[in-house]
């Protein structure tokens, strides 16, 4: 199978790659960018384990073709801490435990960031629909919950 | 046992630092930075991708596997079946939940003789890339003899079933059976005289029930990287709950001895026992073995649900007898547990602790282990309990009705307590049951009114939780740091418990601490991450390392100071004088005796080789609020309790979390999740969107009430908190459905469908 | 497997026709791509709609909408009018997935599926919208439900593309909506869909219905005796118990993992009642 | 002699039998004993059976001390999930 040439920027930095056009987005960052911090929970766009925020739009990268990250800009989980400081997402997870395996951590945060920058001041309900894409098996989504309220509460403080 | 661990919460109410504090966890930032390895995240070079070829059938003899053609195939390098693993003897050895036999396994990993369920494996491909494994797959041909197959329980147990292993003969029956059936095994557990029990009831109900197997349902789909040497060693990495138990299967497996084999575990996306077992591991090193080239294996979701372990579905019938003034005087039960494809169901547990939150004279518990054409059973939390206790809890509840007796009420007054005589064994030493039902009945929760069809239930869940083989290392760093080696992979934030029981022994800042969780080559044997054990028996170590290292402190300190060693206590992280008789010194701090370590002996650490023992059981009461739409049978979780003795919350968030995280496993096995198979014995919805765990968006949030019965054998009293929250969830549910709407569901999962359907036939 | 991304239409529909392999049109790729992770699909050629101009335009000329066919449920549910005139549409096209999901699942992409339960589907066909298809000989248009012929089949040419889907005008009176059941909350298949849009005129008699069912037969269906069951009333108790029986006898499904023919059957007229509550009270 | 209970599947393996008396001073010594009386038990004596000396489980615990007064039950042993 011949292999396609992609230029694309991730978390601010040009990458150049060579994929096969099978290739999803998610195969291309985890095995030709070195950037395993998306996971692989399911493939099919069910778990959200690999969302990633493309061109502005929150995506499960599992469902993009690497060929299609021409052009784009991805921010990925490895791009969401500005140095050694955390996120207030980030941090307030930390703060209500609202990890317990962290396999669907990276991308309920990328999703939770998503709907902070959209909406600063979603309901619970909000909260809960806008990450029915991202399961988490161990939490019962409660401290996550929880953890994006306070997030959202301590961004729109700041 | 090593009982020379003081007791310390006996002391009385000493002030603790960290134990019972929500401290940080020490990987917490490397998982939410996304840096956390989890098991598909190492790579090596020169790596090659395996893959597995799984049988599209549900039951079928393989008459021939011809490889030439995938072997051909440019970028393949190494391809395996059967022939590549030497068969076993049959040899029951404990893996977690059961025994598993590496007969079994061994055609388990890889079919042998027949293809047994949708999924089995059959060939594997190790090749420089996915796309060339995947492709080399379809190049394999198998020639199949598709045999009749059996899926349900009770048809599997009928004397016409098709029989998936001809010479397995139930054990446990008088006379034997003369003739191989899929029954493997039958066990009583018997206490009284339920003949004699039943006669003085005044109440008696009869119900049969009905659950379908379910998955564990973890996020991170199995994934290892095997890498064999010529010498005849090996490198394994792997997501697992127990790297000792990966290594023995795998070198028992691959007839290796057990020092050339290291395994490492990864960061562990889930588990609840479903990675307890092996299923890619020792193909991962055969094919590395036939290419001396890394291979790195991963299963899909699909593969996940059709070929790794979920929990037994079930038919159980209970009866139980009860007086006027609420007393159980006897109860009774049959349960029929899948296995899948080879034996060792959950059904001895389920046994065991179907009756076991009660105090009867008169109990008689009969289970069947029975195999299936579906993939072989695993863990799942409290393996085999939530089934059975459903069952009895739905009985109970209706019992409570007919008497016209509180729900709550009638489980105090049959609750187990101390020197309660249990069914399985033992009397009970102290349990948190009554507490616990006290708490249901003080919360907000129990006093909330309902609105129109909405009802409210609770059920009750006992496990055992278990101790086990734990060994724990910790070095005193020259810095004052310590570094903590554990061998308990951390499958719920257990490491910041952990820490924060060194911390209270050592006295020092929890954050000077660094856990690592070792390989097996570095640490000496730990048992599973299992049975709810790892706060419990790593905790225990933890401790008895701590105070090893604070003994070695102490002695050098005494030397110094030229007193007894007596004379020196530790106390705030500091070596001091016991009292002012062992002379005027200045405490010595951790890291002053550190710094100058070389000097007085050299680099000093402490450590623990313990088999824990004395594990107090687990008791809780879920409590739920549901509505029912009645013209779609759609039910609503609205409101959700859980009351659990963790005997003492170490650290209280990932205690609480244990408690949420079960409850909504409870809610899905409920409500949604099935395995579904078509007429052709195939599994149809191998995916999370038709194999349906529950959502965000789902829930409401589930409060906690942490209760604190101390367990005497651990020096905190720690219970162990992860298995019991997935029992009484089913039952509160079942009943609280029976509440809103007066029917009683007797099937798992309680879907919109049946739900409609039971509303439909009450009202016609 | 090539891929291209053509940037004109006529170049698109030269690729398709020029093909001699299989050819997948890739728009939002959420169903395509699971079908290739699952080796269901393996085509030659896969031709990315997404840099077509035409194909990602939402217009309104004089009260009549034309929606791209590589728009996706988080662009229509952005759009500041057509949430207004076509709630029904955009509410269907957004319960397809996930937020992530929503990012790129695409109102052509869930048509050209073909699936019997494609959720924006009945919402479409109640809105009277037309397909417009372009192909090597030019252009043509399809009745939105004539669109599908079977499960995964439609009555697209191997060259055809579908370009867009337009709706008539609306009176002022008028509204849709759009329900379907799941078992869960979001992320599953519809076990049942149904779309209704009606037009009321000032006494609040219903004009103009139309109601289509997903999921209840081999495709999205257009009921037009449930429709008439409540044209020409106010929605009284009457009208909506003829409405559930009519929608309920359309229904032709089949058991399967998803829901069984009984309950497919009994909850379409549920459904069937409550969306057109919805849709008449949006309407006044 | 130490009073020691066969619970379920144990009592299974030993002939039905649910109560012995055994002179023993250690659970090895129980073990050893169980083994010689029920040749049936002997597959089974590493791992699958544990021990509750008067309410406390042990999984493995050969030198643990019985005595006279103790209360002894074998039982399945437990892992979990």
């Amino acid at each position: 199978m011949s292999k396609y040439h992609v230029t694309t920027t991730v978390n601010n930095d040009e990458f150049e790659f060579l994929c096969e056009p099978t290739q999803t987005m998610l195969d291309v960052l985890r095995d030709e960018l070195n950037l395993t911090g998306s996971k692989e929970g399911c493939a099919t766009g069910d778990c959200g384990a690999c969302s990633v925020v493309m061109d502005g739009r929150l995506v499960c990268s599992c469902l993009v073709l690497g060929v299609e990250m021409e052009g784009k800009s991805i921010e990925t989980i490895e791009g969401m801490a500005d140095g050694d400081d955390l996120h207030p997402l980030q941090q307030k997870f930390l703060d209500h435990a609202a990890l317990q395996c962290g396999i669907c951590t990276p991308g309920v945060l990328v999703s939770a960031k998503a709907l902070l920058e959209k909406n600063p001041d979603p309901t619970e309900t909000e909260v809960r629909y806008w990450l029915a894409g991202n399961l988490c098996r161990c939490t019962g989504y409660d401290k996550i919950i929880r953890a994006v309220m306070d997030a959202a509460k301590e961004m729109r403080a700041a | 046992m090593d009982n020379s661990l003081d007791m310390q919460f006996s002391a009385g109410d000493k002030d603790l630092n960290y134990v019972g504090k929500r401290t940080k966890r020490p990987d917490g930032v490397d998982k939410v930075t996304g840096r956390a390895r989890f098991g598909a995240d190492t790579r090596l070079p020169g790596m090659l991708y395996g893959k597995i070829l799984r049988s599209p059938h549900a039951h079928a003899r393989i008459i021939s596997i011809d490889t030439s053609k995938a072997e051909a195939l440019g970028g393949v390098k190494a391809v395996v079946t059967r022939d590549d693993f030497e068969d076993r003897e049959s040899e029951f050895v404990p893996a977690g939940e059961m025994m598993v036999n590496y007969r079994d396994m061994v055609r388990n990993i890889m079919a042998r003789e027949k293809v047994l369920y949708d999924g089995h494996a059959v060939a594997a491909v190790a090749a420089t890339s996915v796309s060339i494994a995947k492709k080399a797959l379809k190049l394999i041909d198998v020639e199949y003899e598709i045999l009749p197959h059996v899926i349900d329980v009770c048809d599997a147990m009928t004397p016409d079933a098709p029989v998936l292993h001809e010479d397995l003969i139930t054990e446990g029956v008088d006379p034997v059976p003369t003739k191989g059936s899929n029954v493997a095994k039958r066990i009583e557990f018997k206490l009284g005289d339920v003949v004699k029990g039943f006669e003085q009831a005044d109440e008696i109900l009869e119900k049969t029930f009905d659950t379908k197997p379910v998955h564990q349902g973890y996020i991170e789909p199995h994934a290892c990287l095997a890498s064999c040497s010529e010498s005849g060693s090996a490198d394994l990495w792997c997501s697992t709950q127990g790297q000792y138990l990966v290594r023995a299967h795998c070198a028992k497996l691959m007839g290796m001895e057990i020092s050339k084999l290291r395994v490492t575990p990864s960061e562990i996306g889930g588990g609840f026992g479903g990675k307890t077992v092996v299923f890619l591991e020792p193909v991962a090193l055969a094919l590395s073995r036939k290419t001396f080239r890394p291979v790195k294996m991963t299963m899909t979701r699909d593969e996940v649900f059709r070929a790794t372990g979920p929990t037994s579905g079930a038919n159980v019938r209970v009866k139980i007898g009860i007086t006027n003034d609420g007393k159980i005087t006897a109860a009774e039960a049959e349960l029929k547990y899948q296995a899948g494809a080879f034996q060792g169901s959950s059904v001895q547990p389920g046994c065991m602790c179907a009756f076991a939150p009660y105090d009867l004279q008169n109990v008689d518990v009969v289970g069947w282990d029975v195999l299936t054409n579906r993939p072989k059973v695993a863990a799942y939390r409290a393996p085999g309990a939530p089934i059975s206790e459903y069952a009895v809890e739905c009985v109970l509840d209706e019992l409570a009705d007919r008497i016209g007796m509180d729900a709550v009420d009638l489980r105090l007054k049959n609750a187990a307590k101390e020197g309660t005589q249990t069914a399985y064994g033992p009397k009970l030493g102290p349990v948190g049951f009554v507490e616990v039902l006290q708490a249901v009945k003080s919360s907000d929760h129990f006093k909330a009114p309902l609105g129109a069809n909405q009802g409210r239930g609770i059920g009750v869940g006992f496990w055992f939780n278990i101790g086990g083989e734990t060994c724990v290392s910790m070095s005193v760093n020259e810095d004052g740091t310590l570094t903590l080696v554990t061998g308990s992979p951390d499958i719920g934030g257990s490491r910041a418990s952990i820490c924060n029981m060194a911390a209270e022994e050592l006295g020092i800042d929890v954050e000077k601490i660094n856990p690592i969780i070792a390989d097996t080559s570095s640490l000496g044997f730990n048992f599973l991450s299992a049975g709810s054990r790892t706060t419990f028996a790593c905790g225990m170590a933890t401790i008895e390392a701590a105070r090893n290292a604070i003994d070695n402190m102490r002695a050098r300190v005494a030397q110094l100071w030229e007193v007894p060693v007596e004379s020196v206590i530790w106390e705030n992280g500091a070596a001091r004088p016991a009292s002012s008789n062992a002379g005027e010194f200045d405490p010595m701090t951790l890291p002053e005796i550190a710094k100058i370590a070389p000097k007085t002996g050299g680099p000093i650490s402490g450590h623990a080789e313990i088999n824990a023992q004395g594990a107090g059981p687990g008791f809780g009461a879920h409590m739920v609020d549901i509505e029912v739409d009645r013209e779609t049978g759609h039910v609503k979780v609205l409101r959700y309790t859980v009351v659990q003795d963790a005997g003492k919350a170490i650290h209280p968030s990932y205690v609480e979390g244990q408690y949420q995280g079960g409850a909504v496993q409870c809610i899905g096995w409920a409500l949604n999740e099935e395995y579904i198979y078509g007429d052709d014995g195939c599994l149809q919805n191998s995916g999370f969107l038709d194999y349906r765990i529950p959502l965000a968006s789902d829930l409401p949030m589930i409060e906690t009430i942490i209760v604190e019965v101390p367990n005497p054998n651990h020096p905190y009293g720690v219970r162990g908190v992860g298995e019991t929250p997935i029992i009484p969830g089913l039952a509160a549910i079942s009943n609280a459905i029976s509440d809103a709407t007066g029917l009683r569901m007797t099937a798992l999962p309680m879907s919109p469908p049946k739900v409609l359907q039971a509303l439909k036939q009450a009202q016609a | 497997m090539q891929y291209e991304a053509p940037e004109t239409l006529a170049a698109a529909v030269e690729l398709l026709a020029g093909t001699s392999g299989q050819a997948r049109i890739l728009a939002g790729g959420t169903d395509l791509l699971v079908q290739l992770h699952a080796d269901m699909t393996d085509p030659d050629l896969l031709v990315d709609i997404k840099k077509i101009q035409e194909l990602r335009e939402i217009t309104n000329v004089d009260g009549r909408f034309t929606i791209g066919a590589a728009i996706t449920g988080a662009e229509l549910g952005e759009h500041p009018d057509v949430k207004k005139i076509w709630p029904g549409v955009v509410e269907g096209l957004e319960l397809i997935g996930s937020t992530q999901v929503q990012g790129r699942a695409t109102i052509g992409g869930n048509l050209c599926n073909a699936s019997p339960a494609a959720d924006v589907v009945p919402a479409l066909i109640a809105a009277d919208a037309i397909v417009h298809v372009a192909g090597p000989a030019g252009r043509r248009q399809i009745a939105v439900e004539e669109f599908a012929i079977g499960p995964g089949k439609t009555s697209l040419a191997k060259d055809e593309i579908v370009v867009s889907l337009s709706f008539p005008p609306r009176g002022e009176r008028a509204s849709d909506a759009y329900l379907r059941f799941i078992p869960r909350t979001e992320m599953d298949i519809a076990v049942v869909g149904c779309g209704i849009s009606l037009e009321r005129d000032a006494h609040g008699i219903c004009t103009q219905a139309r109601v289509a069912l997903g999921a209840v037969a081999a495709r999205a269906l257009l009921v037009p005796a449930a429709a008439a069951a409540i044209i020409g009333t106010s929605l009284d108790a009457a009208a909506l118990d003829n409405l559930a029986a009519a929608a309920s006898t359309a229904c032709s499904p089949i058991d399967d993992k998803r829901g069984t023919i009984e309950f497919r059957t009994d909850v379409a007229g549920v459904l069937a009642r409550r969306v057109a509550k919805i849709a008449y009270d949006r309407a006044g | 002699m130490v009073k020691v209970f066969l619970s379920g599947t144990i009592s299974q393996w030993a002939d039905g039998v649910t109560e012995i008396d055994v002179a023993a001073t250690s659970v090895r010594q129980i073990f050893m004993h169980l083994r010689q009386r029920f040749p049936k038990i002997e597959p089974h004596m590493e791992d699958e059976i544990a021990v509750a000396i008067d309410g406390t489980i042990f999984q493995d615990a050969w030198f643990e001390k019985v005595s006279e007064d103790s209360e002894v039950h074998l039982l399945p042993r437990v892992g979990g999930g």
